[in-house]
């Protein structure tokens, strides 16, 4: 089998508006961010941001008014940023709403879907407000040990978008270090898009097949976008790129314009 | 002339003396202080403990240290990548020894609030949100959390809305570090445990929101020798020491 | 930290009369076959063995009478060999309990403990005699989707022991190929035993971390034994000894005697 | 003149034609029959599809065919290792498109017996056990089985345990294949696709021991040119077809 590779407008064109997305990585590493700044110039609206630890992502998909709902463990823009203003912007003024997690209880209704049931029990929650506000169900344990857990329905975006530094040419993804949460929202999800720095030959990954993420088979699309992950770090390739951060954070039109003409895959993406 | 205790060496230190031996040590996202306790203990005392990380590092040989907290520098030198499911499952199975998590407001029963203030539907200020507390709180052997604020605002008789709390084993955190006091939960509510040499347990008592039981309060214990050559080293430039926003 | 190395019989030496042990690999793949002969050696009695497919390792711990119960999805001997006859004869004379489970019950089982919660709820199921069989409870979705799902009570056995090409010296596992089950059921069990062909360096370790299946502080010992997954394979080291495991279906009490002291381990286990 | 097509040949080549382009198929432990299936398709047919195993393989080549179809030799130049777990997880989500699955007995239904012969709790052979077939034959699209043995001993009206049977979406196993038949699902009960040409279909009816709708049955199609070199290629001495204990 042959992966499918497109370009970054057409990676993005088949996240549709209203659609659910799952981003991968976490704050300010690996993350999909050229895809995010391609919906964003594509105008895409409503969309539903399931992540675990977004931060710049959902925080720049608010400021273009493409949020209609979040589903999410913590926000922020974490370094010395702290909270990410543009998002608490959306929540604050009901332009977005808002279905607060705990991150285990987002993984909880990933690992439904991956798992095909219905629902996950998941350890904890005692004495929080979340289960409340979300209506989540405590069922008592049916064989008698006393026991109880609170169980989280199953979430199932319809795309997982991970950023990742190696494909192979058939579309296996590779992630060095730590795969945040990209494992289970690829399971999870309807379909999976991929972001990658780069291709690298497949003889590579067959000699450390241990390391594949997502084999091929389970990818639909790919788009080689080098330095994608930035202003986020993409390890082992780069760091974060703070100052970028912190022109983003500029509190005007012309700034967030400029951050996105900036953008490593900007010039793809006017070609495009 | 003894060199003065910093708010900032304060709330680091004395997170770090949190650490036990032996144990199991989780640091998260949006936690440069714990990350820098863990580092500290790492290098300031002499007994092994495993430091796991939220990215994926367990133990590892950082060759510096990160502005983010989750930075993949803090799984250099690791032997597993040790990631999120893995480290969240050992929590809520009850292998967790000691959580740092973090919190906007903390109640005197050690429940915290990072969700929002005011009504949480119509909220003044949208906060983060608890990341794993909700889950780890209650899960985790112990837990602790620090505010670089001591005041009625971050330490409250009544939280906006309860983001996290204690679990069946225990009441909520187990610590909690302010650039002025060290709490430690009782098995009821928070007490005072030692306040810092240079204020009075007057003022923390003044600037704490809820009731707290002083009686077993002492001055915290200096920094030694180890701990401060330890931050020293971490920090050497004072850098994280100036872009940690303290209100003391 | 460092990890802690002991001789394969003191390893043996953890596992008491009635505790239950999660045996890593499958069929005649990467067990953990010298702790099985050992603990066979030292005459224990009544243990709980669970494993998806186990195979030759409960075959031989049935002939020898060490068995009380199995908790298993699949059992034989795979290959040419068919079903594991003293298995069979111990379940069929009622020398031993079983508990049938399909793999994946099996696994929803060392999940719910893994994971924290007292009921894991699995897919499938349907029409299948199994949830009458064991009493498992079928728990309707809250959610209103109209489906539901049988829950699987947690399962943590003692010890989950497993059998690795390379440990570090810090005891982290590494395992190359498929890990079989041995992920789940080393976050299921109280405690996790190792053993090992050999040790490698730490740096090999740090090089690749992704590859770690089971990191050193998990890990409760680990004793090293080249050879130990004999009769069956570890890969990369070695394929299965089809002839040995021949000799060994041999049905008497001498053949079984001589697959024991013929056994990579048997030198160290009469020193021991 | 024409080769014979051996009862072995017959298995695994009519196994091998329920494979589809571009789909998902899974065969696992104790299953050498499909394994070879899977490998003869990938050789014989002219199109692609995904082939993962139990040893965790995804489109693996491996450097030879090995007895035991777990074998680590059938991840050899996989780009993955996509184990346990991951398409056990794949399969109870509705993403696995064909599952080979064992089975001791069958039923009209396309239900499968793998536990006991006679009581489940005093039985006269016990069994292997049904491995993934429970949750497996419930949520893959299809299922196939295969029995080396076409009696009323494997072929059943009542099973002695019902070890799997069909989900929500489809009524039991979708193919059966023996070594003088091939069956088919209709929706309701296993129909009679194909017989084996040197066969007839009243000796198949005579050896089935539940009713079997013939009326859409034909000689299977005989084994293409490409097929043959496929099975030669891959059990060149016949070592293969020695091995496995055809009673036809």
């Amino acid at each position: 089998m042959t992966g499918t590779f497109v370009s970054l407008s057409e990676l993005a064109a088949r996240v549709k508006d209203g659609d659910s997305i799952a981003l991968g990585g976490s704050f300010l590493h690996r993350g999909p961010f050229a895809l995010v700044r391609e919906l964003i110039r594509q105008g895409r609206t409503d969309l539903e941001i399931i992540k675990q630890s977004p931060g710049y992502d959902i925080d720049a998909l608010c400021r273009a008014g493409a949020v209609g709902r979040a589903r999410t463990g913590i926000v922020a823009m974490e370094g010395n940023f702290g909270l990410a203003p543009y998002y608490r912007k959306a929540i604050e003024t009901k332009a977005a709403e808002l279905e607060e997690h705990a991150c285990a209880t987002l993984t909880a209704g990933l690992r439904a879907a991956a798992f095909g049931v219905p629902f996950q029990p998941v350890g904890g929650l005692d004495g929080s407000a979340l289960p409340e506000l979300n209506g989540w169900a405590r069922i008592d344990d049916p064989y008698g040990s006393g026991r109880g857990a609170y169980v989280i329905p199953a979430i199932t975006p319809d795309y997982a978008i991970i950023h990742a530094p190696e494909v192979s040419p058939n579309g296996d993804v590779r992630v060095l270090g730590t795969p945040h949460w990209d494992r289970i929202m690829t399971r999870a999800a309807k379909k999976v898009l991929v972001v990658a720095e780069r291709v690298a030959p497949l003889e590579s990954f067959q000699e450390r097949p241990e390391i594949t993420l997502v084999p091929g088979f389970m990818v639909d699309a790919v788009a080689v976008v080098p330095g994608g992950a930035w202003p986020g770090s993409c390890f082992p390739d780069y760091e974060i790129d703070y100052p970028a951060v912190e022109r983003y954070l500029t509190d005007t039109d012309e700034a967030f314009a400029a951050h996105l003409a900036a953008a490593p895959e900007a010039e793809e993406a006017v070609r495009g | 002339m003894v060199e003065p205790w910093s708010p900032f060496a304060y709330l680091v230190t004395n997170l770090a003396r949190f650490v036990r031996p032996r144990e199991v040590t989780f640091s998260g996202v949006n936690s440069s202080l714990p990350m820098l306790a863990c580092m500290l203990a790492k290098r300031a005392y002499d007994f092994a403990f495993t430091y796991i990380n939220v990215a994926g590092g367990v133990d590892p040989e950082p060759s510096s240290v990160p502005i983010s907290s989750s930075d993949p520098v803090l799984a250099e030198k690791s032997a597993a990548i040790f990631a999120n499911e893995d480290f969240y499952d050992l929590c809520t199975r009850g292998r967790m020894d000691l959580c740092f998590l973090g919190a906007a407001q903390i109640d005197g029963r050690g429940r915290t609030n990072v969700s929002a203030i005011g009504d949480w539907h119509d909220p003044k200020v949208r906060l983060p949100g608890g990341g794993g507390g909700a889950v780890m709180l209650p899960t985790a052997r112990r837990s602790c959390t620090w505010r670089t604020e001591h005041s009625t605002r971050t330490l409250v008789e009544t939280l906006d809305f309860v983001t996290a709390s204690g679990g069946p084993a225990h009441g909520g955190m187990y610590g909690v570090v302010t650039p002025i006091a060290v709490f430690v939960h009782d098995g009821d509510r928070l007490a005072l445990d030692s306040w810092h040499p240079d204020t009075t347990v007057d003022e923390v008592v003044s600037r704490t929101g809820f009731a707290v039981d002083t009686s077993r309060a002492h001055p915290t214990a200096p920094p030694t020798d180890a701990e401060r050559a330890a931050l020293r080293a971490l920090d050497p430039d004072g850098a994280f020491e100036r872009d940690t926003k303290i209100r003391s």
